[in-house]
Order: C-alpha cells, then structure tokens, then sequence
C-alpha cells in the first residue's frame, strides 16, 4: 500500500434548496488515493460525481454545505476550512480542479500566460515575469505543448489545445492531486485522445502525485484510472479495479452500466446489451432502503427497509448489496451472453 | 398557464413592482370617484398656492366664535411678525437713525415697538440702505401695526344709504372657529399649479392620461415589433432583408430625434394625447423588432420545431403554437418596457414643449412643463413638479420590477 | 419665454418701421415738446465730487497717480486695460441680461441686422450707450429731453420745419467734433442705402439739412395745402434715430464700394461712436461694454460726470430661468426678463431684490396685450356677442395667474386705449366713458347682454345659438408663449360661463404669424379670437398705439405688421385718427382721445388682457443701489428701462456702490 | 449482398450549400447513397461532418442545394405543404436532444393526437384514440394514464425519448431517421431506447436511419455504415468490413482514436 495522498472519511455534503429542503448528494462516502495512483468515478448524471468533485476541494459556497466526515490530504484536514482559506492554501496547490466547462471559463481578452501570471503571482509574488514565463514554457514542453500557445488569446485555440491549456495552467503549482470533472466530453474523439493522453503523461512525469477522474464514458475511465468506484444517489455503490469494474462487475448497478458499453470492436457484437429501466431516486427525499431497489430486478422485500452497508468483496473490491457477488457476477455473465 | 401565473406571483419583485402599479391604477380609477373637481378648472387666482387647508376668511367670520385662552397665543402672534432677523434689522435701523445702542433691548418686544414706532420715518434716507432694504423697512412696518394692540380687529360693512361704515362685530385675539364648521374649506393636499388648478387632482388624469398614452404606445410598438420580428425571423430571406433593412434606418435614426421631428411635423393642432401615444408607438418598435427576430431565428432551427413540421403543421400554426408561446414571456416583458418608456418619451416630449396639446388634458409631462416655464424649481415651488417626478419614478420603477420579476420566473438563468 | 421675448423685441423693431412707413398725414404742431435741460440742481452740485472717484477706482494700478483733476486725466491716452472679461472688477460692472438672447452679428448702426440689442436699438426708446441720438424720450413723463442736441428743438410757425442746434461738447470718439453735417449725412446715407430708418420715414421728412455746423433743420413732407404730412413722426424722428459720423460713413462706403448689401451687411468693428461706453469683449456668452473715459457727456453742459459703472457686461443666458438664477445669486445686477412671482424673490428668499414699484404689479406697464376678434366670424359681428364675452372674462385671474400680478389690473387702470403710464392716463375724460366700462368676471351682465340681444340658447344643448347656430369659437395664439397661453385659456373657461363654446388652439409661432399679418383676406377657422401686441411708449404715442389697434388703413395689406389684425372698420375713428397729428390744442386733443376710446369700449373690435411693461425691470442691489424706483426723488424721473433706453440712462450717472 | 432489395432512399450528387461568396460553406458535397429497405444504415461522422444536415434534407426540412433525392424509387416531390404532409406520413424522425424536441407548452396527449391525426384517425371517436395512445405508450414501457395532461417536461429524457418512439409506433413511417437518439441518455437508459427501437423496427418493418458520432453505437446497431467526413461519404459497407478492416485513413483514425476496452488502446498515434 502506498502513501495516500487523498483520504475521505465518510464524507457528506448537502444542497440545501430555496425551500429549505436538503439534499444529500454525498452520502457518506469514503475512499482513498494513493500516491502515483488514479481514481475513476463512474455514475449517470445526476448521481452526485460533480458534487462530490466539489465537496472533495473543501471549497464550499451556498447552496452546496459541509454537513460531517474528514477530507485529509496530505496530512491535514481541510473538512470545515473556511473556504477563504481553502482557496489560498489548497487549491491550486494541494488539489488542482478542472471542472467540466472550465476550457470556456477563460476570459478571452486575456492571452494564456497572463493566466499563468495570476496563478503564479498569487502563491509566489515576487516572481518576475521571465521567470514565470520560463517556468510555463518548460511545462508546456514536459506536456507536448507548443510554447507559442503562451502568447495567444484563447479564442485563437482549437477546443482541444484550450482543454490541455486548462489543465497545464491548472497544474503549474504541482499539485498533490488533481481532479478533473469530465474533462474530454465536450472534444472530439481526437481531442479526447489527446487530452487522455496528457493526463496520463502527467502522472508518468509525476507533474502530479494522483488524480481524480471523474466521467460516465466508461471505456475511458478503464483507460486513464487503475480504480473505478461507481456512484448511484449520492453513495459509492462499488468499487474495484479498473479492469475487474469493467469486465466482472458486480452491484446490478454497475452491471447495467458496464454491459451498455459499446466500443467498436469485435468483442462487442457478439455481446446483449443490459438495460435498467426507470430513473434514480428524488434525493430529496430517498428511500429508506436500498437506493437501487426501485429499478433492480433482483429486489427483495428487506431491501426497501433496511439501508444496505459497503461489503468487502476481497481484492480491495467492495459492493452495496445484500446478495453474494458469487450470485450477481454468474447473474451478469449469463445475461450477456451471446446475442 | 396557471402554473406560470402562481410562479410570476412568488417572485417577490414583481408582487412589490405590480402592487404599486395597481395601487397606482386604483387610484388613478377610485380618486376621480370621489372628488368630482374638473382637473382643469382653474380655481386659483394667483400661482402656486402652497400646499395646505384653506379656510374661507369671509365664512370663519361668519361661523360661531369660540373663545380660546391659550397663554402663547400672543407670543406666537408676535413671533410670527416679528422674528429675531426682524429684530437685529430694527436694531440696525433704529443705530443708523441716531439712537444710543444701550437704549435699545433687542428681547424686550415692547420697547423696540416703543423705539420703532417713535422713530420710524419711510421717508428718511440712511446713507447705504439699498431700496430692497427700504422696502423691507416699510413692509416690516406695515405688519407691526398694532401688534401689540390687545384690542380686536372691527368688521364693518357700507350702509347702502349713507355710504357710511357700520360696526358689524368685533374679532377678538381670543376668537377661534371650529374649521368643521366653517361652509368653505378647501383641502389642497398639493397647493396650486401656475394656472391655480389644484395640483392632485390635475396629477391624478395626468397619471391616467400618461398611463393610456404609454399603453396605447406600448401595445403599438409590442405589436409593430412582433409582427416585424416574427416574419423577417421565420420566413427569412428576402423578407428578412427588407424589414432588417427597415429596421437599420430607423436605428441608425435614434428613435428620440424621429420622434421630435415627426411630433414637431405634426403641429400643435393635431396633437393629441392619443396621437402623441400613436407617434411614440410607431417609433419605439425597433429593439422589439431585433430581439423578437433573433429569439425567432434560435426558435425555428428548434427540434420542437422541426417535429412541429413533421406533424404536418402549417406554418401559421407553427409560429402561433410553436414561436409565440416561446417569445410571449418575452414579449410581456418588452411590452411593460415599452410602456414605461412611453410615459418617459411622453414626459420628454412634453417638457420640450411637443407634447400633447397644451390644456386639452393634463400629462406627467406637460406638468413639468409648466412648471418649469413658470420657474417652480428656481422659486422653490415643489409641489408643482416634485409629486409629478415622484409618480414619472414610481410607474418606472414598478415596470421594471415587474420586469425583473418576469425575467426572473422567465429566465432559470436569474433564479437564485 | 425666451424664445417669445426675444421674438417679441424683434417684432416691435418691425412693427415700428412699418408704421413710420405708413402714417398718416396731418398738419399744425403737436404737443408742446419741452425740454428741461435743467437736471435737478442737487446732483449737479455732488456731480464734481464724485467724479473723482470713479477715475481713481477704474484703474488702480496702472494710472500714475489719482489726480483731483477730472477732465485731463481723460486726455491722455487712457491705456487700454487688459482685464479679463470673464473675470471684470465686480464693483465696476453692471451686469444686465434679458436684452441679448445670442452672440452679436455686428456694431454697423446702419443695419437692422447686427443681432445686438444691447447696442443697436433705434426705436421709440433709443438705446443709447454706444450711438446717441439728438433727444431723449422719457416713457414717464412722455417729454424729450437734448442729450446731442443743445436746448429743445423749435417748430416754425407752420410746423413744416424743425430746428435743433448740437451741443458744442459733442464729439465723436475720434476726437473730432459732432456737426450738424453728420445728421445731415445720416438721413442722405438712410435713404441712399434704403435703410428701415430711411424707408419709414421718406414719406414724412422731406430734408434734413445742416444751416451751419450746430444747426439741424428738418423740413417736412407738406401735403397738397402745404402742411406737414404728419409732425408727431418728425418730432419723434429726433429721439429714435441715431446721428452717425460722416467720417466714418464714408470710410464704410469707401470700403464696400457703394455695394448696399456689403455697406448694411458690414460688421463695423472700425466704427466711430459719440456714447459713454464702446464694446470690449463679445462671444455667445456675454457681451462687455466698457466706458469711454473721454466721453463729451461728462461735460458740464450735460452730465457732467461719467456714468458711474466702468464696464457694462450683457450676460447670455439659454433661457429665463437661467437668468433668474443669475439674478437669484448676484450675478445679473439688473434684469430685463419675465420673472414669474417676482415678489417670492424678497418676501420668501430675502434677497436684496427689488422692482420699481414694490408692490403689485411691481413695474409700469407700457403696451396692452391684446385679443382680436375674427369680425367675419358668424355672431362676432355682433357687437353684443363680444362684448359679452369680454365682460364674462376673468381679468384677475389672467392678471394674477398668467402675469403673477405683474400687471396693473382694471380695477386701477380702467380699460382704454392708453397704456398705465400717467402721461397717457391723462389724455382722455375718464369720466365720460365709465359707464362704457366693464371689470371683468360679470357672468351676469354679460348673459344680460346676450339675451338682450336676443342670442339665446334655443334648443336647450347649452350654447346660444345666433341664426340657428351655435356660438362656437376657437381662441388661439402661438405656442410656447406661456402668458399668452394662460391669458387664452381663461377667455375660453369665460365662454363656457356664458353658454358660448370656446376651445383653444396653439399653433406654432412661425405658422401663427403668417395667418394673423395676412390682412388682405379673412382670417382662417380657428381664429376667432386671437392674441397680438400692440406698442408700448414712445413719442408719438398714444396716438401710434391706437391707430394700429383700430385703423382701417391696414386693411387689404398682404404683410400687416401694424394691427387692427381682426380687420376692424369705422370711418368716424379713422377720421379721428388722421386728424390727430396735426392738432395742437390740449383740449381738443383729449376730446379727440376721449372720443376713440368711447367707439373702442362700444364696438369692442378688441379686447386688452393684461398690461405689459415696456420691459421687466427686476434688479439685485448686492453689488449697486441706487437704481430708479418710485419715488428715486430724480426730476425728471428715470424710467425702469435696463439704463440704456433713451432718458433711462440717466440712471446711469447715479448708481451708487453699496460697499464703496 | 443487397440484390434483390430495392431502395428505399437513394441520393444522386446531394449537395447542400449555405451562405454566398466568400461566407460559402458547403455543408454536404455531393453525396450518393442507396439505403435499401430493411437494412439498418448509420451515417457515422464527428461534429460539423455535415451528418445532421444530410439528415434535414433526407427529412425535407431543408432543401438540397443540388443533387436529387430519390424516394422509393421514383424523384421524391415535396413540392407543396400537402406533398410534404404526404411524404411525412413514410419518413419520421427521432432527434438528439429530448428536452429540446418538444413543445413545452403542448401536453403529451396533443403530441400523440398529432401523430393519430396525421394517419387519418383524426375523426375517430375518443374512446378509439385514447385506445391508441395507451397502446402506443404501453409499447415503449409507459403508461399513458400517468402522462395523460402531463407536460413532456416532466418526464425524464430516457422516458421522453421513450415518447418519441411512441410516437412513432403511431404513426408507423416506413424510414425513422433516428438523429443521435441517444447522446443525451443516460447509459443505462441507452440501451432501454436502442432496445425498443429495434422491437418497433420488427413490429412494423420500417428502416431506421442512425445518424451517431458514436462508432460503438453504430457497429452494434448497423447493418450498413456509412462514414461521413466533411460532406462527403468516405466509406460505407457491412459494419464489419467499414470498422474491424478500416480502408481510409479517415476511418482508421477515427477508429483508432475511440478508446478500447477489448484490446490495448494505442496512444502513441496522436
């Protein structure tokens, strides 16, 4: 087991609406990332993977509050850390972030290393222009970036370059860690590759000490993390490896996801499809039980009652439900089966 | 439908905004009900008669008489007449006039009538005295006859016979009438206009008339610009080409100056408070014109659109049931624009003298005008023009919260 | 109110022309024209003393030493100073406005077209800082006094020739002396370049011709029995036309070439003045006047001193209420503008504001505001009709609402033909035509009237009808004249009192004027009853006054800018009104006078609204004092007239400072 | 391998063309195609490939700049409103985004009334309507009683999408253009959608159409693919020759640069 960078105890965070109700929409979840390692977390949208991107940074503002648990990176707890100082001492710093629309967020009167300038200057203040000038350009170099993108205006690049600009800028102070919320779906596959492969060379070059990645195409999260950890209504319904995930998973939940992945190949055709019907529960006000009860088939009456706890499926494998993994994995192959 | 109606009425800003409007409209609709005065009528003889109740002289003497003892009767009587200026300014005279400064007690009230009245000769020249100092001198001493004097005033009336004076009665110091009961009392909340017209009522049809006008000229341009919008957005090409084409000139041409020229072209005689609304109208139809065109051209690119057209849709069907309900939050909003600056354009129409008609009825606007022609601001008149602002303010302000509000319901994007 | 003021001034300028044009002719001598050149013996005893100090205050640094010597100082060579127009010595400067509504054209005194009315205004009341004119007219006393010329003129015994003699003080800036030659020179240059002096008068004035250097003959146009056309235009032609160096005029004739156009078009910054102040600095802002310290005026045989401010500054203000706000702060010293609720000015603010007359209607009123009625019109041909109509009007509220009180109501001054002024008030038999009179406001007598004259309502709607149809007017007058507007709307309210429908209409200026001056057909619907000016004071009122209100002479005229707008026709007052002129008698005379207002107030061609002064006279004595007022104690009196209009300016030399 | 079939949709040269001068761009250059009946086709291409415009003019909602469009066989003629009507009645599409393909202020009966009117049933009595919409709606796992005075707004996209297929059982066309179905679904739902559609291909024998940027979704769906790439058609076949054996570099780049889960997903050929 290596150093963990990242550390969540049974986090909860919470929206609280204009009408004063409250959604949890993260629930309790716990998890850890070790250096030199990559998280992947997988969920349709609307179960609560940007809200945990958000709640993990420790930077919280209306209508998105802390309700309990502990965020420790590197060392320190940042859980309840007034966002002021949040964004002084840890963003940017410990954790970088990149949030989904973050390549359209930059202010197009502004060339790329002024962007570079205000990061910098922020942390550093005494630092001359040469030198942060040098310090970008020898990045963008490590990154496969050519350095005359430094003096252009964001609107002079394609949406590809401006994502990997994003995530160069947004790693310039060598983060700890680095959470990226869907950062290639807006791209074309090209793009995308692009973009991938960038943040795989960013944890090559050790740029960064581990990442976050957070995305519901799924043959890209088996491509860029080493764990894959599936989110359904604010809770992390199973974990494992990118590979196992991907090829044996086990809560009906992540087999309804893995077995609607469709990829080009050959493997493929022969494959059915698995579906899940209906939708994901109103967080507002969530079943008592298991959340996935309304739309597994194979509910039983306790699972509308009691709440289900995360059981360890052995090979630092874990799943939320009451059956035995041996029943649900043999359930997946034969529904696959052949087509 | 309902459903946007309860959501329009939960954003606080339009209930604020739409509640001074229709307080506003109730007024405007409850107050001629009551006071049944002609707003035009002039009643006044005399300019910008102080806000306040007026008392009939000739009635209260006639009413029964109370006798009143109050111990500051006196002394305000006299502080009335007589203030500490007035004092130091009989002080200066009586010291230029030769008398020792010790002699004169500035406090004690009788003496420095006894000295005033013993020395005061108008035609003495004081070397320096400007004649408005003269004046005041002569004036002061006109208002200090008798102040002291404890006896009544003696009303008299001419015996047709003799031509003589007879005695008729006595008002004493101590006499009061109750204002209840006095025949003529006339309450002018807001004084008198340049005209002597009662300032509240005349504001009251003036609000109505520049509510109608800023309606009427809110429809028409909501209307033109609707019209114009939808069909250069939706059908395009040419057609689009033509009315855009239109609707440059009249952008280029600011809509203010159009509207000068066309009010000034029309000449005083035809101008009426519903012509002026008409002229604004087919002025200020032109941002109502683009923005409904741009909103019609991301509309009809719509899937919702398209499957419209699929259903086998015609296209009149198309932008009455697919476009317009889209735009019409919109459109609302536009129209509640347009209508306060109706009554804006109206009011600056009108100040610079090309508004309606002058005395046919009463505008915001022309109010202002006359007031300003007769110089209320400079002589501190207020009530001539400040309650007409105030109300210019409030329908603004009211039309823009309800706009706000509208946009906020409308626009998830503002939604807090 | 700006724009109507300034209209309003240039328009008089007009009407007057047309009139000299136009009158008519008579014959013997007028009124005795007297001419004190006794000014009151206790000013010319003070006159030495102050003279002084003025000289030593206008410059206190550059002069070498004050001197005690008056006249010498003058003669050399006064350096010009460099002050700063825009910041002049304040108690050396009299600030005015309301004469100039826009930057000055030019300073020829030959043309009517230099946009200067703080210089160049030669008419009843000539203004006279710059250029002067033979005689002084005093609105006051209606008599003329020399201000050029040296003791009153005298008529022959047929009162075809006129004959004055110029001052021997008299001379020009230039030095050189003021010559009988140079009235001579200016009448030859009127007619030769048909100046409006000329063309206004060629039809009365035969000659004028230079006996010897300081004598001036003006020989009349004499009709077929050998008397003068009209003597009332060629006396007053001595008061109201500038006398114009012929040095000068033939340098500008020199310089154009003979070219009329160029000679009126030329600005004349060259030009040679005989006044007590020249220009100093002119933009779109203000106007400067600074005196002449070699001014013959101050020469025992007139003045005797110089006028006491140093410069005269003319502020240009975009419209009245700036000027009130002026006025308010100190900046404006004396104001010739409408000032609405004057009295709130002392009463309510207690500035150091004062008028002429402290109280109600706080100024002389000069000319009477008048409505016309549309004679054509079906009913205003019944003389019941508008007779009820201006008896039903409420001239209180008009006096009180539209003018705030800034005229003499008709409680004090009856209605006739004669402006307020005592001088007029006294040339007609009050009492011969009270029972004529009416006060205003007597809805009673007024329906009495009517129904007398059997115009009655008959089908019950409420309006009288007059052979079956119903009384409907339209009063009208130009827009954005706000007094007017005021004045109209109560005629109208007087209508519907009365059971005749009056609506008012109020079109723009431009397209009014055109309507009204067209004399030669009937006027227009929509001009039943409209409003128009008539003159103020001047020399040969109140003859001029009412032959425009009521001579048939202008009728058939296409441009008639004289009066009688609503075509009013009676031989027996035209008559009248060209025998005046040429009567002598007093007696006679007010018989005469006496006799028109009897067939004004009868027929009611018209109806007077209001009073109006001659110009508003509103001043501000925080830096000056001493400016006329009732009862100034000054014989002859100084009229309120902005001390630049004819006798006016000998307000002038009595200024005083309030903080010396 | 298509003889015998004919084709359902054929196009010759179509080409579309927006703008004039210099603005000129050309959206769809020239393209030829036979989609025969039965067949399930996907026109795969990356944004701005000019795929959606293709589709447009298959639908008739634009006009092709050149070209011609066949329809059955013969040149299609949509010429007026009722042609239009007409050839609507065989052609129908589903488009990318739910939220967007409705009227929000249309209530998801007058949707399907729509779809009933359109085959002639408008005249029917109530009962037989209300019958049909049930039917429909049952058809695609909805229930109509729940959604009968609904707003489609209410409804999740997975089950607004699920509207749009019953709204097409309804109307029964004989080609669905069927415009990136699935790109804003969920991945869960993904699946419930592409199953229904392809039941609804075998209950009422229609072609389907897919317009997708995803070759995943299309090498499972699809019997033909057609590869777009700036307007033009750079590849078609059977999906298995089109996408395991690419033979334009276009497609192989495409291909490549999709990521892999069966085998090693090459990075280095960025």
């Amino acid at each position: 087991m290596g150093n963990a960078v990242l550390e969540v105890n049974e986090l909860t965070t919470k929206y609280i609406t204009r009408f004063g109700e409250n959604i949890y929409a993260v629930d309790h979840v716990s998890l850890k990332v070790e250096e030199g390692k990559s998280l992947g977390i997988a969920g349709e949208s609307g179960c609560g993977k940007s809200t945990l991107a958000l709640s993990l940074m420790g930077y919280y503002f209306p209508p998105l509050y802390y309700t309990s648990g502990q965020i420790i990176i590197d060392g320190q707890n940042i859980s309840g850390m007034d966002p002021d100082e949040v964004r002084k001492a840890i963003l940017g710093k410990e954790i970088a972030y990149i949030p989904q629309s973050a390549m359209n967020a930059l202010n197009p009167t502004q060339r790329i290393i002024n962007f570079i300038e205000d990061v910098i200057e922020a942390h550093k203040p005494y630092a001359t222009k040469k030198e942060i000038y040098d310090q970008a350009k020898s990045l963008f170099e490590v990154l496969g970036l050519p350095a005359e993108v430094l003096n252009k205006y964001p609107v002079e690049l394609s949406g590809g370059m401006k994502q990997r600009t994003v995530i160069a800028i947004s790693v310039i102070l060598s983060p700890q860690i680095l959470i990226a919320d869907e950062p290639s779906s807006a791209l074309d596959v090209t793009s995308q590759k692009m973009v991938i492969k960038m943040l795989r060379n960013l944890m090559d070059s050790g740029l960064i000490k581990s990442m976050i990645f957070i995305t519901h195409e799924l043959p890209l999260l088996y491509n860029v993390t080493d764990d894959i950890m599936v989110m359904y209504a604010g809770q992390i319904v199973e974990k494992a490896g990118a590979h196992e995930m991907v090829f044996t998973p086990i809560h009906p939940y992540s087999q309804g996801l893995m077995g609607s992945i469709m990829v080009p190949e050959s493997g493929l055709r022969d494959k059915k499809l698995t579906a899940i019907p209906g939708v994901p529960p109103n967080l507002k006000n969530p079943p008592s039980g298991c959340r996935f009860a309304e739309r597994c088939k194979y509910v039983m009456p306790e699972c509308r009652v009691t709440s289900i706890p995360l059981r360890d499926a052995g090979g630092g494998r874990a799943y939320r439900c009451i059956l035995p993994k041996e029943f649900l994995m043999e359930a997946y192959e034969r529904e696959r089966g052949e087509r | 439908m309902k459903h946007t109606i309860r959501q329009v009425f939960r954003s606080g800003k339009f209930v604020v905004g739409f509640s001074i409007f229709m307080g506003i409209l109730l007024i405007v609709t409850f107050y001629p009900l009551i006071i049944r005065d002609a707003p035009l009528k002039i009643i006044g003889q005399g300019t910008f008669f102080a806000p306040g109740i007026y008392v009939n002289v000739y009635d209260s003497m006639g009413s029964p008489h109370y006798t009143i003892l109050l111990d500051d009767a006196a002394a305000k009587r006299i502080a009335d007449k007589l203030d500490d200026d007035d004092r130091q300014a009989i002080k200066e005279w009586l010291v230029a006039a030769g008398i020792s400064e010790d002699a004169i007690e500035i406090e004690n009230t009788e003496s420095l009538l006894d000295l005033w009245v013993n020395n005061f000769d108008p035609t003495t020249r004081i070397p320096g005295m400007t004649n408005a100092d003269r004046n005041y001198y002569i004036r002061l001493n006109t208002a200090l006859d008798g102040l002291l004097s404890t006896e009544g005033a003696i009303v008299a009336s001419v015996n047709p016979e003799t031509g003589a004076l007879e005695e008729k009665g006595v008002i004493r110091q101590t006499d009061y009438v109750n204002v209840n009961q006095v025949p003529n009392v006339r309450v002018l909340p807001l004084g008198t206009d340049n005209f002597g017209r009662d300032v509240l009522t005349e504001l009251v049809q003036a609000t109505a008339v520049s509510l109608r006008i800023g309606i009427v000229a809110g429809l028409i341009a909501t209307f033109i610009g609707l019209v114009l919008g939808l069909v250069s957005g939706y059908i395009g090409g040419l057609v689009d080409d033509v009315i855009m084409f239109i609707t440059n000139l009249f952008i280029v041409i600011p809509s203010f100056v159009l509207l000068i020229l066309i009010s000034f072209s029309i000449g005083q005689e035809q101008r009426g408070a519903f012509t002026i609304a008409v002229v604004i109208g087919f002025t200020s139809w032109v941002w109502t014109a683009r923005a409904v065109r741009s909103q019609v051209i991301s509309l009809r690119n719509r899937d919702h659109v398209n499957l419209s057209k699929l259903s086998g849709h015609s296209i009149a069907h198309i932008i009455a049931f697919d476009i317009l309900p889209y735009i019409a939050s919109y459109v609302v909003m536009a129209l509640i624009l347009q209508i306060s600056s109706g009554i804006l354009a109206e009011a600056g129409l009108s100040i610079l003298g090309l508004g309606p008609r002058t005395t046919d009825v009463p505008t915001l606007g022309l109010m202002m005008n006359w007031a300003m022609i007769y110089q209320a601001h400079i002589l501190g008149k207020w009530w001539a023009y400040f309650p007409v602002i105030i109300v210019i303010a409030l329908i603004a302000f009211s039309m823009n919260l309800m706009n706000t509000g509208l946009d906020q319901v409308f626009n998830p994007a503002l939604r807090d | 109110m700006k724009h109507k003021s300034s209209l309003f001034s240039i328009l008089l300028g007009l009407l007057l022309i047309f009139s000299l044009s136009l009158a008519a002719c008579g014959g013997a001598t007028p009124t005795e024209v007297e001419a004190p050149a006794e000014s009151a013996p206790v000013e010319e005893a003070t006159a030495v003393v102050e003279e002084a100090a003025p000289v030593e205050e206008a410059a206190p640094t550059e002069e070498m030493a004050p001197t005690d010597e008056p006249a010498p100082v003058e003669e050399a060579a006064p350096v010009e100073e460099a002050a700063d127009p825009n910041a002049l010595p304040r108690n050396e400067t009299l600030y005015s406005n309301g004469q100039q509504w826009g930057p000055v054209v030019g300073w020829n005194p030959y043309s009517s077209n230099n946009n200067n009315a703080m210089a160049i205004a030669q008419q009843d009341n000539a203004r006279v800082i710059m250029f002067e004119t033979p005689y002084l007219y005093n609105m006051l006393d209606g008599q003329v006094y020399p201000l050029l010329a040296d003791g009153p003129f005298t008529w022959n015994d047929e009162r075809t020739e006129l004959t004055f003699k110029i001052k021997p003080a008299a001379h020009w800036s230039d030095g050189t002396p003021v010559t009988a030659e140079d009235v001579a020179y200016t009448w030859a240059t009127h007619l030769k370049y048909s100046t409006p002096t000329g063309t206004g008068n060629v039809d009365f004035i035969d000659a004028i011709e230079a006996v010897d250097p300081q004598t001036v003959v003006i020989k009349a146009k004499l009709d077929e029995n050998g008397q003068a056309l009209n003597p009332l235009i060629v006396a007053a032609y001595v008061s109201s036309n500038y006398v114009i160096q012929k040095a000068w005029t033939q340098t500008l004739e020199e310089r154009v070439g003979d070219d009329a156009t160029a000679f009126l078009a030329d600005p004349a910054e060259d030009v040679v003045y005989s006044g007590p102040y020249h220009k100093y600095f002119a933009d779109d802002s203000k106007v400067v006047y600074v005196r002449d310290d070699n001014y013959w005026g101050q020469d025992a045989s007139m003045w005797g001193k110089l006028p006491v401010p140093k410069y005269l500054g003319h502020v240009i203000f975009k419209d009245n209420a700036a000027g009130t706000t002026a006025l308010q702060a100190g900046e404006v010293d004396v104001s010739q503008q409408f000032n609405a609720n004057v009295q709130d000015l002392w009463l309510e603010n207690d500035l150091p504001i004062s008028t002429y007359l402290p109280e109600a209607p706080y100024g002389i009123g000069a000319s009477l505001p008048t409505a016309f009625f549309n004679l054509d019109s079906p009913g205003l041909d019944q003389v019941a009709v508008r007779k009820a109509i201006a008896m039903a009007v409420d001239y209180p509220t008009i006096i009180a609402n539209a003018m705030t009180d800034q005229s003499a109501t008709f409680d004090q001054v009856p209605r006739s033909l004669m402006n307020p002024t005592p001088g007029e008030q006294a040339m007609y038999d009050h009492e011969a035509v009270a029972d004529l009179q009416w006060a205003g406001n007597d809805i009673e007598g007024a329906k009495a009237l009517l129904d007398e004259a059997g115009i009655v309502d008959t089908d019950g709607d409420g309006w009288r009808e007059y052979n079956g149809e119903n009384l409907s007017y339209v009063a009208t007058c130009p827009n954005g004249w706000s007094d007017w507007q005021a004045a109209i709307e109560v005629v109208a309210a007087a209508g519907a009192e009365i059971g005749i429908d009056i609506t008012t209409n109020f079109p723009e200026w431009s397209v009014y004027q055109t309507v009204v001056t067209k004399s030669d057909a009937p006027l227009p619907e929509d001009y039943d009853i409209f409003m128009m000016w008539s003159d103020g004071a001047g020399p040969t009122q109140p003859w001029g006054r009412i032959r425009k209100l009521i001579s048939s002479e202008f009728n058939g005229m296409t441009s008639n800018w004289n009066g009688n707008w609503g075509q009013y026709e009676n031989p027996d007052a035209d008559a009248i009104i060209q025998a005046i002129p040429a009567e002598t008698d007093p007696d006679a005379l007010k018989a005469m006078y006496t006799d028109l207002v009897k067939i004004y107030l009868t027929d009611v061609p018209s109806f007077t609204l209001m009073y109006r002064p001659q110009s508003f006279h509103t001043v501000n004595e925080s830096v000056w004092t001493n400016f006329p007022h009732e009862g100034d104690g000054t014989n002859p009196p100084v009229p309120p007239l902005n001390l630049t209009d004819g006798w006016s300016i000998a307000g002038l030399y009595n200024l005083e400072l309030v903080n010396p | 391998m298509n003889a015998g079939k004919k084709p359902c949709l054929s196009g010759r040269g179509v080409t579309k063309e927006f703008g004039f001068g210099r603005n000129k761009t050309v959206a769809v250059d020239g393209v030829d195609f036979d989609f025969y009946e039965g067949e399930i086709i996907s026109i795969v291409g990356e944004s701005g490939s000019g795929k959606t415009t293709l589709a447009k003019m298959l639908l008739g909602l634009i006009n092709a700049t050149e070209g011609d469009i066949f329809f059955q066989g013969k040149k299609r003629n949509i010429g007026s409103h009722r042609k239009k009507k007409e050839y609507w009645k065989s052609i129908q599409a589903i488009f990318q985004d739910p939220f967007s393909s409705y009227n929000t202020f249309n209530k998801i009966d007058s949707v399907l009334l729509d779809c009933i009117r359109m085959r002639g049933g408008g005249r029917l009595p109530r009962e037989k309507k209300i019958e049909l919409m049930t039917e429909a709606c049952s058809f695609v796992n909805l229930k109509f009683e729940e959604l009968t005075n609904k707003y489609p707004f209410e409804l999740s996209g997975g089950q607004q999408q699920r509207l749009m297929i019953a709204r097409i059982f309804l109307l029964k066309p004989q080609i669905l253009l069927a415009d990136e179905p699935t790109s804003m679904i969920d991945a869960c739902s993904r699946t419930t959608i592409l199953d229904t559609l392809m039941q609804l291909r075998d209950e009422i024998g229609m072609t389907p159409i897919f317009i997708t940027h995803d070759i995943g979704l299309a090498y499972y769906v699809s019997d033909t693919v057609y590869i777009m790439e700036r307007g033009k058609f750079v590849e078609s076949g059977t999906a298995d020759q089109v996408i395991l054996n690419p033979k334009k570099p276009y497609t192989q780049r495409l291909i490549n640069d999709v990521p892999k889960i069966y085998e090693e997903w090459d990075l280095s050929t960025v």
